[in-house]
């Protein structure tokens, strides 16, 4: 038997045994999912056995090295473990911006003692991260940040605002980006500093969205003591942090146009839904537009797996965080589109926070294009970047 | 007829322009909506006494006699300010029914009181999510004693404040077929009648009726038994109509919005409108609204002549407009990025209330296959 | 009787007698059109016949004042004469850029001098215009013209060259745009001149289109003298009268939706050759998109009728012709696309250029969103001048 | 397997690319057409030595066996340069209903030349201007001495130079049904047999072919009587995947063409390519490209893997492509402008082909109808 199918089998027996029941079901509401942290209050004790199994593996981060409370898994085996989950509907144990986003910049950037400090408590899901990213009057012009840290000798002080941070209510730690140089053009005097929620000067204040969620708030800073130690990478050197993250985000962002295509047709719930006639949906002008989009979700679903298996092979352009985030986005809207044409009056009615409607996630799904680099910033990107267009 | 507006339109225009901006701004939605309220009793009230609620009411039954295209700019002007009332369900398409199937006696009776506001009608006809009128399968059965009204009802709107209902049964023939259809009058008080309401994503309320054997007399039916298929279609193709012109205030004030935001904002330095793939999406909308202006015009125009062509050109229009405000409101949302998607800010309300007009009386794809069939293909 | 009666009864019946029969036939391609000059070679007798018969009432351009050889008919009278030359079919009797772009340009800009001289022999078909515009460098920025006219005294000279001079080659007089002032910014040196094709130093090239035709030429001056008297308006004033003549060019080529909204349904043309079931096309999906083409096609006309509406009323924005410019191309192109599709491998035949194919046409029509301004142009115009969106 | 070409397929779109480029520049097909021919004799020898002929034939009949996949590469250079020949018909479908449909005597006979480029072969299907080939109506009528067929073939691809012809036949039920049909091997210089060729808007000769009573004998039938359907799926969907993967090297020398013209062309003072309406658009069609990129790959790996999704994937490849080459083509002669619209500027040129590679196999409407259909709706 090979290594893989060895661990393989070890990892079906071991999840078999310590992945209680009700955690073998698929999420079906945000209240399902484990964030983690100092004040999470866990749903069960399943979700917190769950949790905490998992994390002692160090399988809540399954290829982060093993001396950082990893769980060292090679990428055949992350990937074995991902299918073997799947195959009994496993939930993730933990959602996190410190797995998903954080800890890869402080791999690359941070100190060794950084990583000592902030990495462990991440992958046990002990602290809960937000990001602090844009800022009420920068819009798309995200390097146009006007959040300072000024130096006090043993200290910053750090006074301005963010917006859209995503559950900063909810969050223990914030990574953020502050300018530290007034003088310098403005992509070079930002900085990257990791500070605590709990510090005096922070607050908070959730943002209601048009699909009656709130997953984001304005987060003020008023005289918010930061250690230097909490400076990560070089002073004035932030916005390459800040490229990188965002590369990031784009590709998990643009990953939500994968993540649904594994699931439903969208023709065929259709077909369930209106019905067919000689094997096709009764409804001729609706059968169109949701076959135009299926082939581009299939064939985005197949660019996403082949700028995977281009990069493996080293033949990656690199260029295509973009291009992800921006088709996978703008698929996304347009899957709700076809759901909401589908439902037809049906799909009207409003629900709850927690139990929201097919409506409520297509007004959420508008957002898709607008956070995280819009459209437009996207198509800048692509046009200069990539194509090479003069500016 | 020309494609403009006569002066007595123009002036109706204003009017209804400066009584709606001023009785129900977009704020009034917002504050409906947070106290869980659907309407405003006032605003009905404010809405009769200028006349509107008998527009389309011949002047023998203390209408106004005015026409539908002057109705079409009132709607316009209430999508504007997503003024929320039962006007269309009450006052254009159950009097266009009521006017068109009822004998003398029942128009003398009836017509009056929804000129004057005073009775609020709703249009009991959906059994499915996707607009089918031909598809009601809703039984009445004939007896000695009139007609017992069994099964039920979805997505009535106004139904939750109606007084009286309208209510398509089947008489006869199967599901499907367009003949067999019988129109009633349904007090909201009868017996084995169960009314449940719960809000739409645009804060209305749609009602789901249940009839549960309803005791219908005879004297209730309007016009011929099984018959009732031509007016209902015209009954239809006004909501149709009407609700385009809804939807081209809502989209025309989205895009003035925008516009707006775009000579304002700045960003990068520079005003967002600056942007030239913004101009031309900007440009591009603009084109659409004007095709949209066009369309909607001529389909109230051929309800006011009752032209041939009516239908096609109703489907025409509603078609072109639920395209056009989805696109309207996208660009909308998409233009004032973040603070576009937060409650805080009115644009969304726009969104929600297009998405509602767009299925009322038939969404893009019931439109566009109807215009077909009806073009010969 | 009203008046318009009794025109409309005069009328029927002075065309009864004079249309001759050979030119009571729709057009079918260009050979059948007439278009005058001092080199036309008439297809027929019928044809001599009917442009001489036309002209002599002035009917070739019906509304013009009598005194310059014009029909002197009102606005209703020409409706009238428009409807029962329809009624009969009888073609138009002389095609001429004369009438349609240059004399109206003559009307609001020439001395009287200059109107006695040239609009006469327009209206009897004698000389045929053509005009000098594009260039070949300047694409779409049609204002940095370099054709150059130098002031010589009693005459100028005029070097340089034109593009997209349509039937250049076959015309006797050009209305051009030349620079007279170098030092001047780009819109205010341009000036209006008239002169002969056959005067020295003047050539002409046609240019092949990808469609097999070869409507357009390349036109190249050296040292043309032109007496003064041909400039029309003030010197160095030209750009305004461009800027009148695109205006109205811009109707006309976006009059090409309208024109063939009035001839066969796309979609009923689709039903017999695809064929129908229950009542629908027999292709869904071509269907969807048929219907969808078809609403905004007739959304169209009934725009174009009420810019006309409200143009009458007084209550005209002004605005409208690169809206109709840019929307009547586009359409026209997505006209000739789903023609294509519903000929499938029927449509691919390549013709001549007497006889061009569907395919031909379809290739045609690409080039209406390039001429008389882009549709980027247009949408330049809109933005900015209509919508007041900031430079 | 992984969505990337392996170290040997690299090195023959390598090798693919620098012939092509050489022997195949688009200057050869406007010297072509403007000689009124259709073909390179030259070019066809030079493929063939490159041993392209052969590339999906089995090694056994001289073929390279090298797959589906390398075949795509091949044709994605062809279609940059917009290379003409039959190498579609000739080398791949019908080459691939005599692999599995023959019987051992017939492949030995008949591959082996195609291998080597030899014989030339086109396959006669369509008899209707729209793209469906159960409708196939030309009978195949049997007797003692084998088959008399009758009837007509139209856009038969090749049908102007090929030597030999797979004619799709009914010998058995109704026109509109997937059974009853046979394939046939039939001479050009069968009696009975008119074949008319006519340039297409590529400058590409199609032929009519008319049949009246031409005798075949029954060893020229290749595998069961009305049996052919599943073999001749397969060959159509090899004929689909290949033509989107030429419409790939033709859309996507098109758009790196329009994007050299916008670094380069200058108009009021900058360069084109600065517009950002200009640079969305640009970037808008780069994304589609490259989704095209991975459709059209998976699609030829489903064919070397015979794959059950097969069919679903080569209708998505060709839909998808289709659709994105028309983009692609159209917005390259806009953005060039007045200088695209000419002939002696190549990019019309783009547009023809397109145009025409889209109708072979089926067009985007054919095959998004069948990819909904093998979707279940």
């Amino acid at each position: 038997m090979s290594d893989a199918d060895t661990f393989r089998q070890e990892t079906r027996a071991w999840l078999e045994e310590n992945c209680p029941a009700s955690m073998r079901r698929a999420v079906k509401s945000d209240k399902d999912q484990c964030w983690g942290g100092r004040n999470w209050v866990f749903e069960s004790e399943d979700q917190k056995i769950w949790l905490e199994r998992m994390a002692e593996r160090g399988w809540t981060a399954p290829q982060w090295p093993v001396e950082y409370g990893g769980g060292g898994l090679s990428r055949q085996e992350a990937k074995i473990l991902q299918e073997e989950m799947a195959s009994i509907v496993a939930r993730r144990p933990l959602e996190s911006f410190g797995i998903d986003m954080l800890g890869p910049a402080l791999f690359k950037f941070a100190s060794e003692e950084q990583k000592q400090r902030f990495i462990p408590p991440i992958v046990r899901g002990e602290i809960r991260w937000c990001q602090g990213y844009s800022e009420p009057n920068a819009g798309s012009d995200l390097a146009s940040l006007q959040t300072r840290a000024d130096d006090q000798g043993d200290h910053y002080l750090v006074n301005g605002s963010k917006i859209w941070t995503s559950y900063a209510d909810k969050s223990d730690w914030i990574f953020c980006l502050v300018r530290t140089d007034f003088d310098a053009p403005k992509h070079q005097g930002i900085s990257f500093l990791l500070f605590d929620m709990a510090s005096p000067g922070v607050s908070t204040n959730p943002i209601k969205l048009i699909s009656g969620n709130s997953p984001f708030c304005e987060t003020v800073f008023e005289n918010v003591r930061v250690p230097k130690e909490n400076l990560v990478g070089e002073l004035n050197k932030g916005w390459d942090i800040a490229k990188y993250l965002l590369t990031h985000e784009r590709q998990m962002i643009g990953g939500f146009g994968l993540s649904r295509a594994g699931s439903k047709s969208t023709g065929r719930t259709a077909a369930q839904v209106i019905g067919t006639s000689d094997g096709r949906l009764a409804d001729g002008g609706l059968r169109a537009d949701i076959a135009a989009f299926e082939i581009d979700e299939m064939a985005f679903a197949l660019t996403v797996e082949r700028v995977v298996d281009e990069a493996k092979a080293g033949q990656g352009t690199g260029a295509a965080s973009s291009v992800l985030k921006l088709y996978g986005t703008e698929l996304n809207k347009l899957r709700n589109e076809l759901l909401m044409s589908i439902g037809g009056s049906g799909a009207l009615p409003w629900g709850s926070e927690e139990n929201a409607t097919l409506a409520q996630h297509w007004l959420r799904s508008k957002g898709n294009s607008i956070e995280g680099g819009s459209s437009e910033i996207q198509l800048n990107i692509i046009a200069k970047r990539i194509l090479g267009l003069p500016a | 007829m020309a494609l403009v507006l006569n002066e007595e339109q123009q002036m109706l225009r204003d009017s209804a322009k400066s009584f709606i901006q001023e009785s129900s701004p977009v704020s009034l939605l917002r504050e409906l909506r947070d106290r869980g309220e659907e309407w405003s009793p006032e605003l009905w009230g404010g809405m009769a006494d200028m006349g509107w609620t008998g527009i389309a009411i011949p002047e023998e039954h203390g209408g106004l006699e005015f026409g539908y295209v002057g109705a079409g700019l009132v709607f316009e002007e209430c999508g504007r300010t997503l003024a929320s009332s039962p006007l269309l369900s009450s006052s254009f398409v159950c009097s266009a029914l009521i006017a068109e199937l009822g004998d003398d006696e029942q128009k003398a009776a009836l017509l009056p009181a929804i000129a004057s506001g005073e009775t609020i009608w709703a249009l009991a006809l959906s059994e499915t999510d996707r607009f089918d009128p031909a598809a009601t399968a809703l039984t009445a059965a004939a007896d000695d004693e009139g007609y017992l009204l069994s099964g039920n009802k979805l997505h009535v709107a106004d139904g939750a404040i109606a007084n009286k209902l309208i209510v398509v049964a089947r008489t006869d023939a199967e599901p499907g077929t367009e003949s067999g259809l019988s129109v009633f009058i349904v007090d909201r008080d009868a017996k084995g009648l169960s009314i449940a309401a719960s809000p739409n994503l645009d804060t209305r309320l749609v009602a789901k009726l249940q009839f549960d054997s309803v005791r219908v007399a005879a004297a209730d039916r309007l016009g011929d038994a099984g018959a009732a298929w031509r007016a209902l279609e015209r009954a239809l193709d006004i909501g149709a109509v009407l609700s385009a012109a809804e939807l081209l205030g809502i989209s025309q004030e989205a895009f003035e919005r925008t516009l707006g935001y775009l000579r304002e904002r700045k960003q990068f330095g520079v005003p967002v409108g600056s942007f030239q793939a913004l101009q031309h999406r900007a440009a591009q909308l603009f084109c659409e609204l004007e095709l949209c202006r066009s369309a909607v015009l001529k389909a109230l125009q051929a309800i006011d002549a009752n032209a041939p062509e009516r239908s096609r050109l109703a489907s025409m229009a509603k078609a072109k407009m639920a395209r056009t405000a989805k696109l309207a409101v996208n660009e909308a949302v998409q233009m004032h990025g973040g603070i576009g998607m937060t409650d805080e800010f009115d644009i969304g309300f726009f969104m929600k209330r297009a998405a509602a007009a767009s299925q009322e009386y038939g969404d893009y794809y019931y439109h566009a296959d109807r215009f077909g069939r009806l073009g010969g293909y």
